[in-house]
């Protein structure tokens, strides 16, 4: 892949987009009721104001520019600012705690915030104190802040005001740093939250995501009129490439939503046809979905019962262009009309061309039930140290249970230790001032390890198991994939998280959360009286629904042999949700395998023992931050188990 | 069910404000706009086009006029009637006395007469509200029946008190030999009296009524519409935020009233061809006050469901009625059975849905939106 | 409960806009006639009493003789409830049934018949507004599908004054005499006040009209004015429906003499007079037939048609004055029928043809013997230009049990109407641009 | 940079106001034989938070009422800026500059939170009803109503309830609402009558940090009535207590605050 010199830097892609197509839209927001546009050209002109600001401020080539706050066109703007010169954008998640910002902010040794509002102003003025490198606060949203008589801390009006008479006063200045920049120049810098330990600042290079990127668009056909929406985090990688890098090169427009409680409904205005999540968001859709059709009428939960065992049986077939009986197709239109199209339609996919799922593994049935509907979801695996993408599963060749085959220019091998590794152009620099780590990651022969554990299947699909470091082994020899199983569980919308145990035991147990939206909404249908999470979860009609679920997921194990042994014996609902607050979840919402097991160990002993109860007490967070004690007794219940069927033949 | 809204975003205000804001619905209006022009002409079934399509036309734009006064400003009134008469005779004299004037010009002027009269009994209106409103109204019904009753010359001295529509053309006499508008002559068409066509006259009543709804819906998305549902929901919140209350009753009166007098004008000339003052009598007033409590107070679409309502469902009803009980039932029996149905449904809609049509296809509407969910 | 409404409706909406254009296919040699009757409403005794009398002589045809030379009378009721926009409604909707489209239309009430006028002549059916409906219609030159035939309001008028003369001894004691007209405020009811006024100028009478609201139980400050100030020698009584028994209560409650009031025919059936009781009695009314059961015609329905569970009345009313004059009505009609198949041949008629059937309608009273119908009317002659056939009048006195003839057919005054009506239909000919048909012989072909 | 500056903008409102915008003298109101008002008089700068407490049957919505035209004087003047405006009708006050907004909400009901908001600009609008007829000459007028409107709505934090019906909307957002149709109608003077009554501690914090927002960020001038004496204190620049329709005190509220008059009035006595 040759990158014109040109052309080698994102904010020399922005120009020429102002060349190109200078009144195509490039970005929405909804503000003000309406969804204000922008069009390249008036992007270009903003963010070379912008820019002129910053550069009024003091800042310097290689400067970094920390970026707070939800998705806001001027966030994202700031990054084009930075980025044309020479500096580097430090996009931060804006619900970190001050305790994780002031890490990053010192780690990255930033000089400069943008952030979107009070709150993040309040919560860098907060840490101002110990992060003594950081000199200019800048902020998009003036609300309450006006009052504010703190040194170098101004609203982002004046910073343009400034950068237009910066822009006046050396006309030549803004070009000249365009042009100083190069492709070889650091693009931005990304903090991985990481399972364990501090985060680290993973270098990406404008090369690095330019090729990938011009890759990823050749390689989904993406043009300048897809609809895309900006709703992840700014910190994630995923949200970089596809809000960011890849609007700049295919020159698509870019639509942030108003808040983040708005974010499905702006998706149905808006009809994206390109886009991007992690599977929970998926998942979240789905467990809507159905809990809002046990609300339904008798006859359309039957229609819907009905149509979308039609789409399980041919949908798929239909979207990937195989062939199905006639009357599969005659049903499917049918379908297509009652149920899937308003379906689609309420959640906003219906114009969706590509959308991608990655971030962990999805649940297959979640998975094709989405395929089943027409909507051409794929899996991609990838990381931030890749640039996002290392294997990508092409149209019309889709299975649900691996991520795809390896992405063009990327070279993938699986290690003797059953470890997935990868070389790219997309092939991360290093980690920021962590030599060590980068070494540990990419080794000297330029492949980089994953710690994820797969195999290619014999079409040469990459299958992923789990984490290298999580796979285990029952005491009988059996694979025990907790995240497998995991998923499996989060697939019915009653249980929100679970967390599996098996590797050194004897047998399989589980952690349950149960998602209280579904729960809730089934307990009030059945008068079941409740006053919190707390005492849903220790009810005994819930506890007969969990092991319900349980019991199916282990029939469907039962079919494997592989893994027919994994089966889950035991398990208890947690008496509260799983929190990032107690560390318990990583900010992704990842489980931290690890914490749990320390701070619930007294239940996996129970759940391992011959106890039917098991007794917890243990410190965790509240919403408001205050942090208490909190304990429980919780029940165990033994769950059904099958014997593994030999398929005749 | 059959709507996806996906991909319909605002960019600016006035495509959020819009009449319509959903594609959907705006290739739905269209849809029906382009078949009621085109299907009942080339139909040529005069019953669709007279007594069905025009009668519900023009009933449903005297019930949107008093939707405009009643349901969107809040002032009860009786008048309909009176005001229809005055724009219905009005209109017999100009175009039997000036008939060079452009008929769609005679319907306006018409309008204006029942506007200035409209204004004239609409004064009580700052000083009493409600129920006492309503009475005080009735006066100009009475009183403007009387002088068309007794005063000749509104009906031409015709000896039953028949205002009977003249023929006229579309441009008036101007397009006439030697008149300003000659030019037009080719493509003048006869618009009333016995040799319009039922085509023409419907088309003309449509267009008319069509031309006049939008303007309405204009009105009332507009600050004149908040202005009146102001004074409606909380007349001393709406005087405190400066708004002017008699000028602001005064002008739903007028506006209300034209939209009556035009459709009292079309009665005459393009539906039923001639009119005394029963065809504007007190029972008019209430049915069409029926109308839009059916319909839906403070709709526009309203008005027109309630009309098509109280205008279809008698023929309905008989239709149904003569079809179904031949030889089962006597002919009194049926005749009373269709009272009977009709009462009990007006009953039955203000018990149960008192909002009216409009509230009910608002329900259907964001049900057919909400699709397959309940909410 | 919100979803079976939604579904209903939606039902209810299809059915209407499909049903009403399904048009029922007409069978082999039936002539259609629709029936604009009232069945509710305020004058529902004459809507359902005249359809009653019209239906069933219809019904005795069929019955008896097979139709009409073998072509079966159908018919169809649409309710107009006396709504003039109803009857509109109705006219459209049953016009173009029948194989040629309605013979001929009975609107029975004379706001529908104003309505329909232009309507009838631009779609060529012939309304026959027997003894209602627009007077000068009866210059057939101006309005050749119009026939008030039998007698119009004006000619009845001038016989009433006729009648009134004779009670005050000779048309030159009318001199200085005081009437008052009490008449139903609607163009039915207003019909005959330009006829008073020349008459009143003519024999020197003072004439003071009344006009009533519909639907005519308010009279007090009419029947006050009259007793207390006017004090008139007598009173028109032109009502309609419950007009009629609140006007001759109001009278007795005034102390003005019953038998001081004449009222028309349509203030002089049973239905006028019953609910008011005493009052009521001495009271006389205009009338072209007589009331009661007594003629042949009339026992051949109660035998054949009643007794064959056909009729369309119940039985007690046979033989009333409604019922008698829907009898009357569907002899005219069918009479034209008649004369129209002896010129055009035995088949189902268009409304032009019936046209010419009414044109050269001619019922002499040795017809009128054969058909069973002897003095219950007159013999009738209809022309081109003469739609009304300058049929006398009879008037009645109530006796509190039926109706007693009091005298016998008195000629109506062509010298007050004729000129009037044609000076009304000229006017009307102008305003419209009509040109009156022309070359007509008063003979008997109208072509 | 110092963290402790961020909080300057908590320090002691001591402001200095110069221009006199309301002055109310010698004001007599009675109904019947009921002394409502007796003789109440003071005035109102620029630019401040002015609140008029008192216990209940104080007289404080009778002034209000005076202020906002809806009841005439027997005797007194009301001035403002300069122009004598004691007999002008609730519109004309309207138009001249002040906004309220009631104790018991008077909201449109039938109308959504824009509609209701919408109408406080009906005193900018210079389109007539026949150019909105027709729509689009009066469509730039109604697009810039809109877009002040949207300011508002931003500002109050009601996006979400843009197209709700008012009916359907909790207390305390209602009287949001109400404060945005008067802060639509840009005035110079605010009239609030108890603008937190029956509200709950946190909605009352989050009501008096819109009247000091509004007070800041448009420089309007605020007239607030009050049963509650606690937040407004605080916020209030200067302040008049009433008692039996008399005036018993008058000045800032630490003054005030420790008056004997209004002490007595407050802790009973009636």
């Amino acid at each position: 892949m040759k990158i014109d010199h040109e052309l080698d830097t994102f904010p020399k892609l922005l120009f020429n987009r102002k060349r190109l197509t200078p009144e195509r839209p490039a970005m929405r927001e909804k503000d003000f009721g309406i969804w204000q546009t922008w069009t390249w050209a008036e992007v270009a002109d903003e963010v070379r104001n912008l820019a002129c600001g910053l550069a009024a401020s003091g800042y310097q080539r290689g400067d970094k520019l920390a970026i707070v706050g939800d998705n806001r066109p001027r966030l994202y703007w700031g990054m084009a600012a930075a980025q044309c010169l020479g500096g580097v954008p430090v996009p931060l998640y804006q619900d970190s705690v001050a305790e994780e910002m002031e890490y990053v902010i010192n780690h990255a040794d930033v000089r400069f915030a943008l952030v979107e509002d009070q709150e993040q102003v309040d919560k860098i003025l907060e840490i101002s104190e110990r992060c003594p490198k950081l000199e200019y606060i800048f902020y998009d949203d003036p609300r309450g802040l006006r009052h504010y008589s703190v040194k170098n801390l101004s609203d982002y009006g004046s910073l343009i005001e400034h950068g237009k008479q910066f822009d006046s006063d050396h006309p030549e200045f803004f070009s000249s740093e365009l042009q100083k920049g190069s492709g070889r120049d650091i693009s931005v810098i990304l903090y991985t939250s990481g399972t364990t330990g501090f985060p680290k600042g993973v270098i990406l290079t404008h090369r690095n995501i330019l090729v990938t990127v011009i890759n990823s668009i050749e390689f989904d056909a993406l043009t300048e009129k897809e609809e895309c929406m900006a709703y992840l985090p700014m910190a994630w990688v995923g949200d970089h490439i596809f809000s960011y890098a890849q609007s700049y090169v295919a020159g698509f427009c870019v639509s942030c939503p108003e808040s983040g409680a708005t974010v499905m409904h702006d998706m149905q205005e808006i009809g994206p046809t390109y886009f991007f999540s992690p599977p929970r968001i998926f998942e979240n859709i789905l467990t809507t979905v159905l809990v809002r059709m046990e609300d339904s009428s008798w006859i359309k939960r039957k229609m819907f019962d009905y149509f979308i065992r039609v789409a399980k049986r041919c949908g798929v077939q239909i979207l990937q262009k195989e062939s199905v009986s006639l009357v599969d197709r005659v049903l499917y239109f049918l379908g297509n009309i009652l149920v899937y199209g308003p379906l689609k339609n309420t959640m906003g996919f219906s114009r969706i061309r590509v959308a991608y799922t990655a971030g962990e593994a999805i649940g297959p049935e979640i998975f094709e039930f989405f395929r089943s509907l027409g909507i051409n979801v794929k899996q991609l695996y990838g990381q931030t140290e890749a640039s996002v993408y290392i294997t990508v599963q092409t149209d019309n060749d889709v299975k649900a249970d691996t991520c795809g085959v390896p992405f063009p220019d990327v070279d993938v091998k699986i290690s003797d230790s059953g470890e997935v590794r990868y070389k790219s152009p997309g092939v991360f620099q290093s980690y920021y001032k962590n030599p060590a780590a980068t070494l540990e990651t990419r080794t000297g022969d330029g492949w980089v390890s994953t710690g994820d554990a797969g195999y290619f299947d014999d079409a040469g699909h990459l299958k992923i198991i789990d984490r290298v470091k999580d796979v285990g082994r029952l005491n009988h020899g059996t694979l025990f994939a907790p995240k497998f199983l995991e998923n499996k569980l989060k697939f019915f919308p009653q249980i929100r998280e679970a967390v599996t145990f098996g590797d050194g035991r004897d047998y399989v147990s589980a952690f349950i959360n149960i998602d209280l939206d579904a729960v809730s909404n089934w307990a009030e249908r059945n008068n079941v009286p409740y006053a919190s999470y707390q005492e849903l979860a220790a009810d005994s009609q819930v506890y007969e629904m969990i092991n319900d679920c349980i019991a199916k997921t282990n029939a469907d194990l039962a079919k494997d042999s592989e893994i027919s042994g994994s089966q889950i014996k035991r398990f208890l609902i947690l008496h509260k949700e799983l929190d990032a607050d107690d560390g318990e979840l990583t900010r992704t919402r990842k489980v931290r395998r690890r914490i749990i097991s320390e701070r619930f160990g007294s239940l996996i002993d129970s759940l391992y023992s011959d106890d039917t109860r098991g007794y917890i007490k243990n410190e965790v967070t509240f919403e408001d931050g205050r942090k208490g004690m909190m304990e429980a007794d919780l029940q165990i219940q033994d769950v059904k188990t099958f014997d593994h069927l030999k398929k005749a033949g | 069910m059959f709507y996806r809204e996906v991909g319909q975003y605002k960019s600016s205000y006035p495509a959020d404000q819009a009449i319509f804001p959903l594609s959907n619905d705006r290739i739905g209006v269209m849809i029906i706009l382009l078949i009621a022009f085109i299907w009942p002409p080339l139909s040529g079934s005069q019953y669709l086009m007279g007594p069905i399509l025009t009668q519900l036309l023009v009933f449903g734009l005297a019930a949107l006029g008093l939707n405009l006064l009643t349901g969107y400003a809040g002032q009860v009134s009786l008048g309909t009637g009176g005001f229809m008469a005055v724009g219905a005779f009005g209109c017999y004299n100009l175009v039997l006395r000036l008939p060079e004037i452009p008929i769609v010009i005679d319907f306006i002027l018409a309008g204006l007469m029942a506007a200035a009269v409209g204004v004239l009994f609409g004064i009580p209106s700052l000083r009493i509200k409600g129920f006492y409103l309503a009475v005080a109204t009735l006066a100009s019904q009475f009183f403007l029946l009387w002088i068309f009753d007794h005063v000749g010359w509104f009906t031409n001295y015709d000896p039953a008190g028949v205002a009977s529509a003249p023929t006229q053309t579309f441009f008036g006499a101007l397009t006439g030999e030697g008149r300003a508008l000659e030019f037009l002559a080719p493509i003048d068409v006869i618009v009333s009296g016995p040799n319009a066509t039922p085509e023409t006259k419907y088309v003309l009543t449509l267009a008319v009524v069509v031309v006049l709804a939008l303007l309405a819906k204009n009105l009332v998305r507009g600050m004149t519409g908040r202005a009146w549902m102001a004074i409606r929901d909380f007349d001393i919140a709406a005087e405190i935020i400066g708004i002017r209350p008699l000028r602001t009753k005064l002008l739903a009166f007028a506006i209300s009233s034209f939209y009556c007098g035009v459709a009292g004008a079309l009665y005459v000339f393009t539906y039923v061809g001639n009119a005394d003052t029963e065809a504007f009598d007190l029972i008019r007033s209430f049915t069409i006050l029926f109308m839009i409590i059916i319909g839906g107070l403070g709709s526009v679409m309203g008005s027109f469901l309630g009309a098509a309502f109280i205008v279809l469902l008698p023929p309905f009803l008989n239709i149904v009625a003569s079809n179904l009980g031949e030889g089962t039932l006597s002919g009194a029996a049926l005749a009373n059975l269709e009272l009977i149905v009709y009462g009990g449904t007006i009953v039955f809609f203000l018990a149960v849905e008192p909002l009216g049509f409009a509230r009910m296809w608002q329900i259907v509407k964001e049900k057919l939106r909400q699709w397959p969910f309940p909410y | 409960m919100k979803k079976i409404k939604t579904i209903v409706l939606s039902l209810v909406a299809m059915v209407v806009t499909v049903v009403p254009f399904s048009v029922s296919q007409a069978q082999d040699m039936e002539q259609f006639i629709p029936a604009l009757v009232y069945r509710t409403g305020p004058y529902a005794a004459g809507g359902s009493g005249f359809f009653g009398g019209f239906e069933d002589y219809m019904a005795l045809l069929n019955l008896r003789d097979g139709g009409i030379n073998g072509v079966k009378l159908v018919w169809e009721e649409c309710e107009t409830a006396y709504n003039s926009d109803r009857g509109v409604e109705c006219y459209e909707r049953l016009k173009n049934q029948g194989e040629h489209g309605a013979t001929v239309v009975h609107p029975l009430s004379t706001g529908i018949t104003y309505r329909l006028i232009e309507r009838a002549t631009a779609d060529k059916i012939p309304l026959i507004s027997m003894g209602y409906g627009r007077t000068d219609a009866t210059n057939g030159k101006v309005f050749p599908w119009v026939f008030p035939l039998i007698t119009n309001y004006w000619s009845q008028n001038t016989a009433k004054i006729k009648y009134i003369g004779m009670q005050e001894g000779g048309m030159d004691a009318l001199k200085g005499k005081k009437i008052a007209n009490l008449h139903h405020e609607s163009s039915y009811g207003k019909e005959t006040v330009p006829v008073l006024d020349v008459q009143a100028a003519k024999y020197g009478f003072e004439v003071k009209h009344y006009p009533v609201a519909h639907p005519g139980l308010d009279q007090k400050a009419a029947w006050l004015d009259i007793a207390r100030r006017y004090k008139p020698d007598w009173v028109i009584l032109r009502g309609w429906g419950v007009m009629n028994p609140t006007a001759l209560k109001e009278a007795a409650r005034v102390g003005f003499a019953a038998d001081k009031i004449v009222g028309v025919w349509w203030s002089g059936a049973e239905e006028d007079v019953i609910p008011a009781g005493k009052a009521a009695v001495g009271y006389v009314a205009a009338g072209f037939h007589p009331s009661g059961s007594g003629f042949p015609v009339v026992e051949a329905m109660l035998d054949i048609v009643h007794g064959a569970g056909q009729g369309n009345i119940s039985p007690q009313r046979v033989g009333t004055i409604y019922y008698n004059r829907g009898l009357v009505a569907g002899i005219v009609t069918t009479e034209a029928i008649r004369t129209a198949q002896g010129k055009f041949g035995t088949k189902v008629l268009s409304g032009e043809e019936m046209r010419w059937g009414l044109e050269n309608l001619s019922i002499s009273a040795e017809r009128i013997d054969e058909l069973g119908a002897a003095g219950l009317m007159a013999p009738l002659t209809i022309t081109c230009a003469d739609h009304e056939g300058g049929g006398p009048v009879k008037f009645s006195r109530w006796d509190g049990s039926q109706w007693v003839e009091v005298t016998d057919w008195i000629e109506t005054d062509k010298s007050i109407v004729d000129p009037m009506i044609m000076d009304s239909s000229m006017a009307y000919a102008a305003e419209k641009g009509i040109e009156p048909r022309s070359g007509m012989s008063m003979g008997s072909d109208c072509g | 940079m110092d963290a402790a500056e961020a909080q300057s903008h908590e320090t002691e409102r001591v402001r200095q106001f110069k221009d006199l915008i309301l002055e109310v003298d010698g004001v007599f109101v009675s109904f019947g034989g009921v002394k409502a008002l007796q003789n109440v008089g003071f005035s109102v700068y620029k630019g401040e938070i002015f609140s008029i407490i008192g216990p209940n049957g104080a007289g404080k919505t009778s002034m209000l009422n005076v202020i906002s035209g809806f009841y005439k004087p027997s005797a007194g003047s009301i001035v403002f800026d300069g122009r004598d405006r004691t007999s002008a009708s609730p519109e004309q006050v309207a138009r001249m500059g002040f906004a309220r907004t009631f104790q018991n909400i008077a909201l449109f009901k039938g109308m959504s939170t824009l509609d209701n908001i919408m109408t406080g600009r009906i005193v900018k609008v210079k389109s007539n009803f026949l150019k909105e007829a027709l729509y689009y000459p009066a469509r730039n007028d109604e697009v810039a109503q809109r877009e002040f409107v949207e300011g508002i709505i931003d500002f109050l934090e009601i996006q979400s309830i843009r197209k709700t019906p008012v009916g359907k909307l909790p207390y305390g957002l209602q009287k949001r609402v109400e404060l945005g149709r008067a802060l639509a109608m840009e005035p110079e003077i605010l009239l609030l009558d108890e603008p937190m009554a029956g509200m709950n501690l946190e909605e009352k914090e989050d009501m008096a940090r819109f009247v000091l927002d509004v007070n800041d960020e448009f420089g309007t001038t605020v007239v607030l009535i009050e049963h509650d004496m606690g937040v407004v204190m605080d916020i209030s620049d200067h302040v008049v207590v009433l008692d039996h329709g008399e005036r018993i005190a008058y000045g800032v509220p630490d003054e005030v605050r420790t008056n004997k008059d209004v002490i007595r009035a407050y802790l009973g006595e009636h």
